[in-house]
C-alpha cells in the first residue's frame, strides 16, 4: 500500500527533517502559492519522508483562529485569509462579471446533479441553456466536461471543477449546503415524466453516487 | 383586521398579475412563470393546487393575448399541455385510454416546480456563500515556482568506449597501401631498373634484378618480383630494353637494346 | 505629536478591537496584498484606535521561525517565505540531451589517454577539436585542466574529474576496457589489418601508466 502523502521512506538516504521542520516547509509551499496544492503535490517538493498529512494536520492547529487559515479544497490545501476579515481587503477585491440569473442557476443545477447533461439541465429549469451561459462558466474554469453519458447520442456531461471549490469555499462537492437535504426530499432525482419513455432511468447513477463517486471530479 | 390583510393582499396580488405580464420577457420560461404563479397560492408547493395553477397560467395567456402580447411558442406549448391537464383532471379516467393519469401528470408538474424552486433555493445559497476575491483572500503576492532547467546528457559508458573504439580502429579502414610495409613499389622498380640497364648488355634473369632485401621472404618476393616485372615492361614499351622467356613459366631474360 | 500608525483615537466612537484581533487583521492584510504596506497604510485599512506598531511587533515574533517571516521592506512590512526555504519553490525540469559526436569522442581521449594536450586530442581524431566542445565538457564537470606539459610552449592538458567516473559508474579510469577487451566484447567490428603487430596493448598500456602515475587526477 502506497501512500502518495508520504515520500517513499523504505530505504532513506537521508531521515526524514524534523515534524516542525516538515511542518515550516509546507507553511512556506502553501504560503508561496496561491492556488490549492494536493498533499501528493507538496509531498513532491518536499525532501523524502516527510509525512504531509501530518504536518498539515499541525499546520491547520496552528492557523486556527489566525488571520489566515488553512483550508482544504477539494483533494487540495490552501491559505486563505479568515471570511470574517473580508472587509479589510476592499482594494484586493476582484470584481468579477457579474452573473446572468441563467448563469447561477445553470451553475447550481450542475454542482447539485453533477454530472449532468445539458438536456437534463434543461428539464430541470423548463428551459433552454444558452451556449454563451455554458461559455461563461467554463471561462470561469467553474464548470468542465465530465465524462460523456453512456446513451444514445453520447451526450457531454458536465461537473464542477476545484476552482468552482476555492471560489465558494468549500471542502468537497458533498459539503455543498443543504445537499443532503435535498437528497433526502428527493429533490436531485431524476424522475422522468410520467408516460414519458424514460431513457435516462439506467443512465444516471442514484444521486448519491453522482456526486460521492465522481472520482472525475477529484481526478489529477 | 383579516379582512383588511385580505384586501390589501388582494391588491398585491392584482399588481403582480400585472407585473407578470409586463414583464413577459423576464421570465425564463414558462417553468419559471409558473413558479411565479404558484407564488400566488401562498401554499408550500407539495400542497399546491395543479389545477388552479393551470387556470391561472391559462388566464395568464389569456390576459396576454388580449393585450396582444406576443407569446414565445414555448409559453404556448405549455398552455396547450396544461388545458390538457385540466381536462384530465377534471373528467373522470377514461377506462379505454392509455397513458398516465391527471393525478400523475399534476404530481410530476409538482415536482418539477418544487426541483426548480430547490435549485433556485440552492443558487442563493451557494451565491450567498463567502466568495474568494470578495469574502476570503488567497496570498496577494505568490512566489512563482522558479522553475531551472537543468540538461542531462544521455551518454552511456558503453557510448564512450565505442566512440574511443572507432577513433582507434579507424586507420584500419583506410585502404592507404603505404600503411603495409611489404609492398615495393613499381616507382622503385621502374627507378632502380632504368638505372641499372646501360650495365645490363647481356641477357640476365629478372631475378637478378630484385633488389637486396626482397629476395627471401615469399611476400616481400611476390611484391618485388611484380613490381619489377612491371617495370621491365614498360622500359620495353620505351624500347630500352628487350625481354626473353624461353617457354612458359620459365624465367624471365632481360638485356639492354642493342645500339641503345 | 501624532503618530501616524495610530489612527486617531481622541474620540473614539468604538473602542478598538483586542490587540490579539489587531494582529489578526494585519496578518490578514499582509498575506493577501501584493505589495509591502507601510504602518500607515495599515493603519488606515484598521477600525480607529489600533495600535498598528504593536500588532506588527506581535506579528513578529508570532512568525519568528516559522516557515513565513515577518519581514521589513524599505518602510514597508510584507510577509515572505523564510529565506532558508527558498529552495522549495525551485522546481528543476530535466531535459535529456544527445551528446555530439565531437564531444564524446574528446571525452573519450582524454579519459584513455589523459593527461592529454589538446594538439594530441586532435592529432587521434584527425580533426580540430572546437573551443565549445572542450567547453561544454569542462562544464559538465567532466573534465578539468590538469598539469602542464613540461614541453616547448608548456600546453595545459585535460583529465577527467570524479564527476565522470561517477556519471559513468567508474571507480577510476584505470577501470575503462582496453581495445582488446572492446574487440572482445564485440565493440570493434574490424579485424586489425593484415600484417599488423597487434598495436593495441601497445597503445593502451602507455596510457594505463599515464593514469597510474597521475596523482593530479583525483587530488582535491
Amino acid at each position: 500500500m502506497s501512500d502518495p502523502t508520504r515520500a517513499d521512506d523504505d530505504t532513506p538516504l537521508f531521515p526524514a527533517p524534523p515534524m516542525a521542520e516538515q511542518e515550516r516547509m509546507v507553511e512556506a509551499i502553501l504560503f508561496a502559492c496561491a492556488d490549492p496544492l494536493s498533499a501528493a503535490q507538496i509531498a513532491a517538493r518536499l525532501p523524502h519522508g516527510c509525512d504531509v498529512t501530518e504536518a498539515l494536520g499541525h499546520l491547520r492547529s496552528r492557523y486556527q483562529g489566525r488571520g489566515v487559515n488553512l483550508v482544504r479544497v477539494g483533494d487540495g490545501y490552501a491559505l486563505r485569509t479568515a471570511p470574517d476579515l473580508g472587509w479589510l481587503m476592499q482594494s484586493e477585491r476582484v470584481e468579477t462579471r457579474k452573473l446572468s440569473r441563467a448563469a447561477i442557476e445553470t451553475l447550481a443545477i450542475i454542482a447539485y446533479h453533477q454530472p449532468v447533461t445539458r438536456a437534463e439541465i434543461e428539464e430541470i429549469r423548463g428551459v433552454a441553456v444558452s451556449r454563451g451561459t455554458i461559455d461563461q462558466l467554463l471561462e470561469l474554469d467553474w464548470i468542465r466536461l465530465g465524462r460523456r453519458r453512456m446513451t444514445p447520442g453520447r451526450p457531454v456531461t458536465f461537473v464542477v471543477t476545484p476552482e468552482f471549490l476555492d471560489h465558494f469555499g468549500l471542502d468537497s462537492a458533498r459539503d455543498l449546503p443543504g445537499l443532503k437535504e435535498l437528497r433526502e426530499a428527493g429533490l436531485l432525482d431524476s424522475r422522468p415524466a410520467p408516460g414519458a419513455i424514460g431513457p435516462d432511468e439506467d443512465d444516471i447513477d442514484p444521486e448519491g453516487a453522482n456526486i460521492a463517486g465522481q472520482p472525475e471530479l477529484f481526478e489529477d | 383586521m383579516n379582512d383588511l390583510w385580505d384586501s390589501s393582499d388582494d391588491i398585491s396580488a392584482r399588481r403582480e398579475a400585472e407585473a407578470l405580464i409586463i414583464d413577459v420577457d423576464g421570465f425564463e420560461g414558462p417553468l419559471d412563470l409558473l413558479l411565479t404563479l404558484s407564488r400566488t397560492q401562498k401554499v408550500d408547493l407539495r400542497r399546491i393546487s395543479v389545477l388552479q395553477l393551470a387556470e391561472q397560467y391559462l388566464g395568464f395567456v389569456e390576459q396576454a393575448r388580449q393585450l396582444r402580447i406576443e407569446l414565445a411558442a414555448d409559453y404556448l406549448v405549455m398552455a396547450a399541455w396544461l388545458a390538457y391537464l385540466k381536462s384530465r383532471l377534471l373528467l373522470p379516467p377514461d377506462p379505454a385510454e392509455d397513458g398516465p393519469s391527471g393525478e400523475e401528470l399534476a404530481a410530476h408538474l409538482a415536482f418539477q416546480l418544487e426541483r426548480l424552486q430547490a435549485m433556485r433555493e440552492a443558487a442563493a445559497r451557494l451565491m450567498g456563500r463567502d466568495q474568494k476575491g470578495r469574502d476570503f483572500f488567497a496570498r496577494g503576492d505568490p512566489t512563482p515556482l522558479a522553475v531551472s532547467r537543468k540538461t542531462v546528457f544521455d551518454v552511456s559508458l558503453l557510448d564512450l568506449m565505442r566512440a574511443y573504439a572507432r577513433l582507434r580502429t579507424r586507420d584500419e579502414f583506410r585502404p592507404y597501401a603505404f600503411d603495409r610495409t611489404d609492398i615495393y613499389p613499381l616507382e622503385a622498380a621502374l627507378e632502380r631498373l632504368s638505372r641499372m640497364v646501360p650495365g645490363a648488355a647481356d641477357w640476365t634473369s629478372l631475378q637478378a634484378y630484385l633488389p637486396e632485401g626482397w629476395r627471401g621472404a615469399p611476400a616481400r618476393k611476390r611484391s618485388a618480383v611484380a613490381s619489377t616485372f612491371a617495370a621491365t615492361l614498360e622500359l620495353a614499351k620505351q624500347g630500352q630494353i628487350e625481354l626473353r622467356q624461353s617457354d612458359t613459366f620459365a624465367p624471365l631474360h632481360l638485356r639492354r637494346r642493342a645500339g641503345q
